[in-house]
């Protein structure tokens, strides 16, 4: 890949304070501060975020094994717990039965639109490297940012729908947990497509500058591998 | 005496320099390094058996070798960096006239292989024989006794209780014969406790939900007190008691006066079994 | 003027800190000056225990089910819910040292299970007894209560090296004749608990509460944890 | 080459009437207007809400938190960059000349400002607020203890002030050098015109302070009585001091792995023509391993944190095992957390400590390449550490051996330190200025505490002296007596930099010495303690230890004394101080050789390196120099990890 061409669009100067005084102008003493610089410092960041976020990942699924290996009191799965032997929520009333379920098919539902949404990030991506003109970069990324929202809807949703509450146990705690972490990464998400639209719409992506939609496409298959993740865990290890 | 010559000087009194051994600063350092070394060894010694309190089993005997074993290795180590800095600041310390004039540029050393690998290869075998000292000590501590008296502990906000099985004795102050093994079952009925038994050189916290399990084995007469080492609350200073080892005639009258049977309390007290606790010296 | 650049310094800091501190001696309850101050034993005169006469002093207090409502307005810790239960009026108080102690407490509140059935045993008071009274007058002496019909414990002990062996457990049965909210002790019914015990040496001891009454985790959150309502300070002087 | 075209400052570059937007009309009082409002709306509405319900407080406390927190933000202009982003209005040039502070004077001290230097002068005057809070707390602990029953503090009201003086102190250690060192001097040493992320350099400052109210807050909503750990069931049951504690690490969080990203980035990217990371000042190194291993210690906190609010504000069971969950989670996620942590505080000042042993050594770094293994080896051990914290509470018994042994090896890495510092002080030039005296005291006490903490390593020991006033002693020795005195050496190093005057060093002289007796008698005395038997944390103890506190709490005084006669000496300094040259040390690091005050991108003309910054008695001209004169051609920049580390033998041990 080659990062000749400067970006000069007056984004070019977003990271940097302070950059060259007249955009793509020499400035004696001042920085010139390449695509390729830009592109290698942010997706440095970006790596490293996302590196912090897999950390995050991890302890959310150590957590999730871990009380599961441990079952204290019966209340992961709720086995132990009947009327003659009832263990309590998190209020002291007693919890009768095993803890339901939460049906699978919802997460996977949030699961699938946020791999949809990451997909349509990296068309716009491809469109805006072939410089497709900004309909097409921004139609994919509107579109993207469409399945992003169901994604989140759903997301809240699901909380309306669970057959449990926060207070029924470990198992309905770290699900309900999984679910948070899901709709916060969700919301940022949203925030940077919802970003990424607009400024397709104005044309900020075309050609030399597509390497700021891969950006975004590194973190949207990020956020759409971990709740790809999560969901699978959840369904699968009850 | 000028800079240079006095630079000069001690370029000729290096370590391995023509000068007396004592005057060079391979010397001297040496001197002063067997100095801060002595001192350390002798604070090895001293604190742990003028200021620990007197251990009451091996346990806690262990904790009194252990401090004068690595004390014992770590002094030259650290006597070692002492001394370098102390003949630093001592003897290639520059005075001049205007402070605010920096000292010519001393010798370049950018390092020294083989003086970094002597101090690596010390340092590992230092820790070889810390982590074997810990890990002998530590698996030797492991073991179980069949017949050791069990001790159930709960901890509670902010109090300690003890109930001994199969007497039916329940009490606040930790009573244990001497020269028998002692199993201490600990658990919590709120938040975590440290079950802290000072002089018997155990530690073990008390979990909510959770029994953990720590053994020992008094070798001592006499009071301790047992506190709690993990911050539970409003009265967390206030969560100690008086805990005695007495000799196992004594333990059974204790059982009984605290309400045990006659012979629930002989089993616990191990007074009309056999005798076959293992006494672990003194 | 570098000396009053240094005295500037240290006063500022000083004025800062000590500001911090009274901040903090305000908020404690530890103060002579707490609205409701210490409470000190009256003298009966004295008694004999175990063939030796001693000073024989007799202390009142009581429980509330809800501390905003005592009669003299029991001003709460700063920190503390006015909903919370207390021990009233003061949480502080002075009794003598090794003398007989006569304490009479008036239970209000209601209650339920000791989470460690060992508090439902009366411990370290004179007989190793307590008398108690239920509201409608039936009155019976006993060293221990049922584990499952608790309303709070009075349970003392000494500060660290005072007097390590002296200990005190109370238990104050539930009151369930009451409702939760009864709010004056002079017109509703309570249970009385009465029983006397040898105080210690000088010193400072704490009391508790060990029936856990508060909220959240094994219901020793809010109340319990918090300095003032279920726990205080008895000075032996 | 060129003659020398003398560029303008970028300082007076005139701005039009509107550059910088929002930004003209935002300024920390603003912030508070804004975040006192919306967290005011925040109560309001959540009152309203929640009312009766369970958990009530603990979610009124938490929104307002929250509210404070991001209310506070978006009156500083935190956000206004990325509302500007999403709506397509790029930020123009000027307004990102404003934001740097161009044309507003002293005022943008008290603005979000992306130039690193008020950055990082911004967290040296936040660091030292926050010194003042945690010792003035420290002072109430000591005095509490002078008598065994003493009755200044209720027992909640101690609990608090030991949970808050513990945090308040992390806190500040943090960002003690990664904030006001590694922003100010980092970026000008590697010759960057500033961090890679300027408004995320600015960013991570103000989210900071957004923190530290909600820290305070804590002292009126009942106070965290749990300890700076804040184990869990106990801190489930805390009173609702324990969301704002939870709001203030989660806020904090935010802060240091920005601020470790930007470092990292910074140093990775930004580095000046011929600046290899071979070539890189040792410091650096420091920061960088320091913010990497931020970087792994904080989602960790993070995670237990917000487990916490939601056990707390909803009900959930993660950490309270009557309903489901386990609180040996909470202590192995805080302490993976934990250990790596105390690393993230002492790295930077170590490698400022040798940075400083060579300038007054007059020598190059012993072994530099030795060091730097040495770091990275410290910050891989540290993250395999963490539950030699756990070794009495009955979790994995069977994991005792393997968590001794890695705790035990972290102590070689630790002697290769010591070696290094010691390597460089040896046959050097010794030039006893302040800075210098503080290595020396750094020294000291590091060895102490180093020594100490392998009795704490090993198990049969640590049985005893676990929870015992000997662990307190032991990390104030390395934390206090290490770290902060690594940290006030930096200081003194580089004031002249930073304020562009000198320190009095005589005054100076009269503080380190009563600091560095204070530190002795203080935690000598806590050793004392511990090995009678003292249990942490207490607010009456037995008699029997009375005569330890009693010179625990004496040394305390002497200590607190001390530094209040530094800090006389730095706002004295700030003040009246003699105005200081450019290269007060005749230190060959590139920010030494920018003149003082730093001009807004630090240098006019881009440097060129030839060397690393040690060359002192080599005989060769330094190889950090500012030309005078701007080269002819640009520099090509170079990408990182494509420039071979190797082409200048930088020293080391082989």
């Amino acid at each position: 890949m080659s990062f000749t061409e400067t970006d000069h669009g007056s984004e070019g100067h977003g990271a940097h304070g302070h950059g060259a005084a007249v955009p793509g102008a020499e400035n004696p003493g001042g920085e010139h501060e390449t695509a390729f610089k830009r592109d290698q410092k942010e997706r440095l960041m970006l790596w490293l975020l996302i590196g912090g976020d897999g950390l995050f990942l991890v302890l959310e699924l150590f957590t999730w094994f871990y009380l599961r290996a441990l079952n204290t009191s019966g209340l992961w799965n709720g086995a132990k717990c009947s009327k003659a032997n009832p263990c309590t929520d998190g209020l002291g009333n007693p919890i009768n039965g095993p803890i339901q379920k939460a049906d699978p098919k919802h997460a996977i539902i949030i699961a699938a639109c946020t791999v949809i949404a990451a997909g349509f990030v990296w068309i716009a991506e491809s469109a805006a490297r072939r410089d497709a003109g900004k309909r097409a970069v921004s139609t994919a990324a509107g579109v993207g940012f469409l399945f992003l929202l169901v994604a989140l809807g759903w997301q809240i949703y699901q909380f309306q729908v669970l057959p449990f509450t926060t207070i029924d146990g470990a198992y309905a705690s770290t699900y309900e947990f999984f679910m948070g972490s899901t709709l916060a990464h969700l919301i940022l998400l949203g925030f940077i497509m919802l970003g990424l639209w607009i400024r397709a719409s104005k044309g900020r992506y075309a050609g030399a500058t597509w390497y700021r939609v891969r950006l975004i496409r590194f973190f949207a298959v990020w956020i759409a591998v971990s709740t790809v993740i999560l969901v699978a865990v959840g369904a699968l290890f009850y | 005496m000028s800079f240079e010559e006095e630079v000069d000087e001690i370029e000729a009194n290096t370590l391995l320099g023509g000068a007396p051994f004592f005057s060079r600063p391979g010397g001297k350092i040496f001197i002063i390094w067997l100095v801060f070394t002595v001192i350390g060894v002798l604070i090895g010694f001293y604190a742990p058996h003028h200021l620990l309190p007197v251990m009451q089993s091996p346990e806690g005997g262990d904790v009194w070798a252990t401090i004068v074993f690595f004390t014992v290795l770590a002094a030259p180590v650290a006597a070692l960096v002492y001394a370098i800095a102390f003949y630093s600041l001592f003897a290639w310390r520059h005075r001049s006239e205007d402070p605010d004039v920096p000292p010519p540029d001393a010798e370049p050393q950018r390092g020294n292989g083989p003086v970094t690998v002597v101090w690596l290869a010390v340092s590992t075998v230092l820790v070889v024989v810390l982590l074997f000292w810990g890990i002998a000590v530590w698996s030797a501590q492991q073991v179980s006794h069949p017949n050791a008296l069990q001790v159930n502990v709960t901890g509670q906000q902010w109090l300690w209780t003890y109930s001994y099985p199969g007497t039916g004795v329940e009490t606040r102050t930790l009573d244990l014969p001497v020269n028998r093994p002692v199993q201490f079952n600990v658990t919590s009925v709120d938040v975590t406790h440290g079950f802290w038994p000072a002089v018997l050189g155990v530690q073990v916290d008390a979990n909510p939900d959770v029994v953990t399990v720590i053994r020992t084995t008094p070798n001592k007469l006499g009071k301790f007190i047992v506190q709690c080492s993990q911050l539970c609350g409003l009265y967390h200073a206030f969560m100690n008691n008086t805990g005695d080892v007495v000799t196992s005639q004594q333990f059974d009258t204790w059982l009984q006066s605290n309400g045990a049977t006659p012979t629930a309390a002989a089993t616990a007290a191990g007074t009309s079994s056999s005798g076959s606790t293992t006494a672990m010296g003194k | 003027m570098r000396p009053l650049g240094i005295l500037l310094t240290f006063v500022v800091a000083l004025v800062a800190i000590g500001g911090v501190a009274a901040f903090f001696i305000s908020q404690s309850y530890t103060s002579p000056n707490y609205p409701n101050g210490v409470q000190v034993a009256q003298p009966l005169g004295t008694a004999v225990v175990n063939g030796q006469s001693v000073p024989h002093v007799a202390l009142q207090f009581q429980t509330y089910p809800d501390s905003t409502g005592s009669v003299a307005g029991k001003q709460v810790h700063p920190s503390g819910n006015p909903a919370w239960p207390a021990y009233g009026l003061s949480n502080q108080y002075q009794v003598p040292a090794h003398s007989l102690v006569t304490v009479t407490i008036r239970q209000y509140d209601s209650g339920g299970s000791l989470n460690n059935p060992w508090f439902a045993k009366v411990s370290g008071t004179v007989g190793g007894v307590a008398t108690f009274t239920s509201p409608d007058g039936k009155t019976v002496t006993t060293n221990h209560v049922d584990p499952d019909n608790i309303g709070h414990t009075f349970t003392m002990r000494s500060a660290p090296g005072v007097d390590s062996a002296f200990f005190l457990n109370v238990p104050l049965p539930t009151n369930a004749n009451l409702p939760n909210n009864q709010t004056n002790p002079d017109a509703g019914q309570y249970y009385t608990v009465k029983f006397s015990f040898l105080s210690g040496a000088k010193g400072v001891y704490a009391w508790n509460c060990e029936f856990p009454c508060g909220q959240m985790v094994a219901s020793f959150g809010g109340v319990m944890g918090a300095y003032g309502f279920m726990s205080g300070f008895v000075h032996v002087v | 080459m060129t003659t020398a075209v003398a560029p303008p400052l970028l300082e007076d570059t005139q701005l039009g009437p509107k550059a910088g937007g929002f930004y003209r009309y935002q300024n920390i009082w603003t912030g508070l207007g804004f975040g006192i409002f919306l967290g005011f709306v925040a109560w309001l509405v959540s009152h309203a809400t929640v009312q009766g319900s369970n958990w009530g407080t603990d979610m009124v406390v938490t929104c307002t938190m929250v509210a404070w927190v991001v209310g506070f933000n978006i009156g500083m202009g935190t956000f206004n960059a990325p509302i500007h982003w999403i709506l397509g209005h790029d930020q123009t040039h000027e307004d990102e000349l404003y934001a740097a502070g161009v044309g507003q004077g002293s005022s943008r001290y008290l603005k979000f400002c992306t130039d690193h230097k008020v950055v990082g002068t911004q967290y040296l005057v936040l660091v030292m607020v926050l010194f003042g809070v945690g010792g003035t707390l420290a002072m109430m602990i000591r005095t509490q203890l002078i008598t065994p029953h003493s009755s200044f503090l209720d027992p909640q009201t101690y609990n608090a002030i030991v949970t808050i003086h513990g945090m308040v102190m992390i806190i500040a250690t943090i960002i003690m050098v990664s904030g006001p060192f590694a922003n100010f001097i980092m970026p000008i040493m590697i010759g960057a015109k500033d961090m890679a992320f300027p408004r995320l350099n600015a960013m991570s400052f103000w989210v900071v302070v957004s923190a530290v109210p909600c820290l305070l807050a804590t002292f009126f909503l009942g106070g965290v009585n749990a300890g700076w750990t804040t184990y869990a069931p106990l801190s489930v049951q805390a009173p609702a001091a324990m969301d704002a504690f939870a709001m203030t690490i989660i806020t904090f969080v935010v802060s240091v792995t920005v601020a470790g990203v930007n470092t990292i980035v910074t140093v990775v990217t930004m580095r000046a023509k011929g600046m290899t990371m071979g070539r890189l000042p040792i410091f650096t190194w420091g920061t960088v391993v320091g913010g990497a291993l931020g970087l792994y210690a904080m989602p960790a906190f993070l995670a237990v944190m917000t487990m916490m609010i939601t056990d707390r504000a909803t009900g959930t069971s993660f950490f309270v095992p009557e309903v489901g969950g386990s609180q040996w989670l909470y202590e192995n996620i805080f302490w993976i957390m934990g250990h790596p942590e105390v690393y993230v505080i002492l790295l930077p000042p170590v490698a400022a400590v040798l940075e400083i042993a060579s300038t007054f050594a007059r020598k190059p770094v012993f072994g530099y390449k030795v060091a730097i293994a040495g770091f990275v080896a410290i910050a891989a051990l540290s993250i395999m550490v963490w539950a030699h914290h756990m070794f009495t509470t009955g979790w994995a018994p069977n994991l005792a051996a393997p968590f001794m042994l890695t705790t035990e090896l972290i102590s070689i890495p630790t002697g290769i330190i010591f070696l290094c510092t010691i390597g460089t002080l040896w046959k050097g030039s010794i030039w006893t200025r302040l800075p210098m005296w503080f290595v020396y005291l750094f020294v000291w006490n590091f060895i102490i505490g180093g020594v100490t903490g392998i009795y704490l390593s090993d198990v049969p020991a640590d049985q005893f002296f676990h929870g015992d006033m000997f662990v307190t002693a032991h990390f104030h020795y390395t934390l206090l007596g290490g770290a902060m005195i690594g940290a006030t050496a930096a200081v003194c190093y580089w004031f002249p930099k930073v304020s562009g005057r000198m320190l009095n060093e005589r005054v100076g002289k009269v503080a380190f010495w009563m600091i560095a007796i204070g530190i002795q008698v203080t935690y000598f005395g806590q050793f004392w303690e511990g090995f009678q038997g003292m249990a942490r944390r207490i607010a009456y103890y037995n008699p029997h230890y009375e005569t330890a506190n009693q010179m625990s709490t004496a040394g305390a005084y002497l200590l607190m004394a001390g530094w209040l006669v530094f800090l006389y000496m730095m706002i004295n300094g700030w003040r009246h101080g003699k105005i200081a040259p450019a290269n007060p040390w005749h230190a060959k690091t590139l920010e030494w050789k920018v003149p003082t005050p730093v001009p807004l991108e630090n240098f006019l003309v881009d440097p060129v390196v030839t060397s690393d910054p040690y060359t002192y008695g080599e005989g060769v001209p330094d190889g950090q120099e500012v030309p005078e004169s701007a080269p002819a051609p640009e520099p090509e920049l170079v990408p990182a990890g494509s420039a071979p580390g190797d082409q200048i033998d930088a020293g080391g041990a082989s």
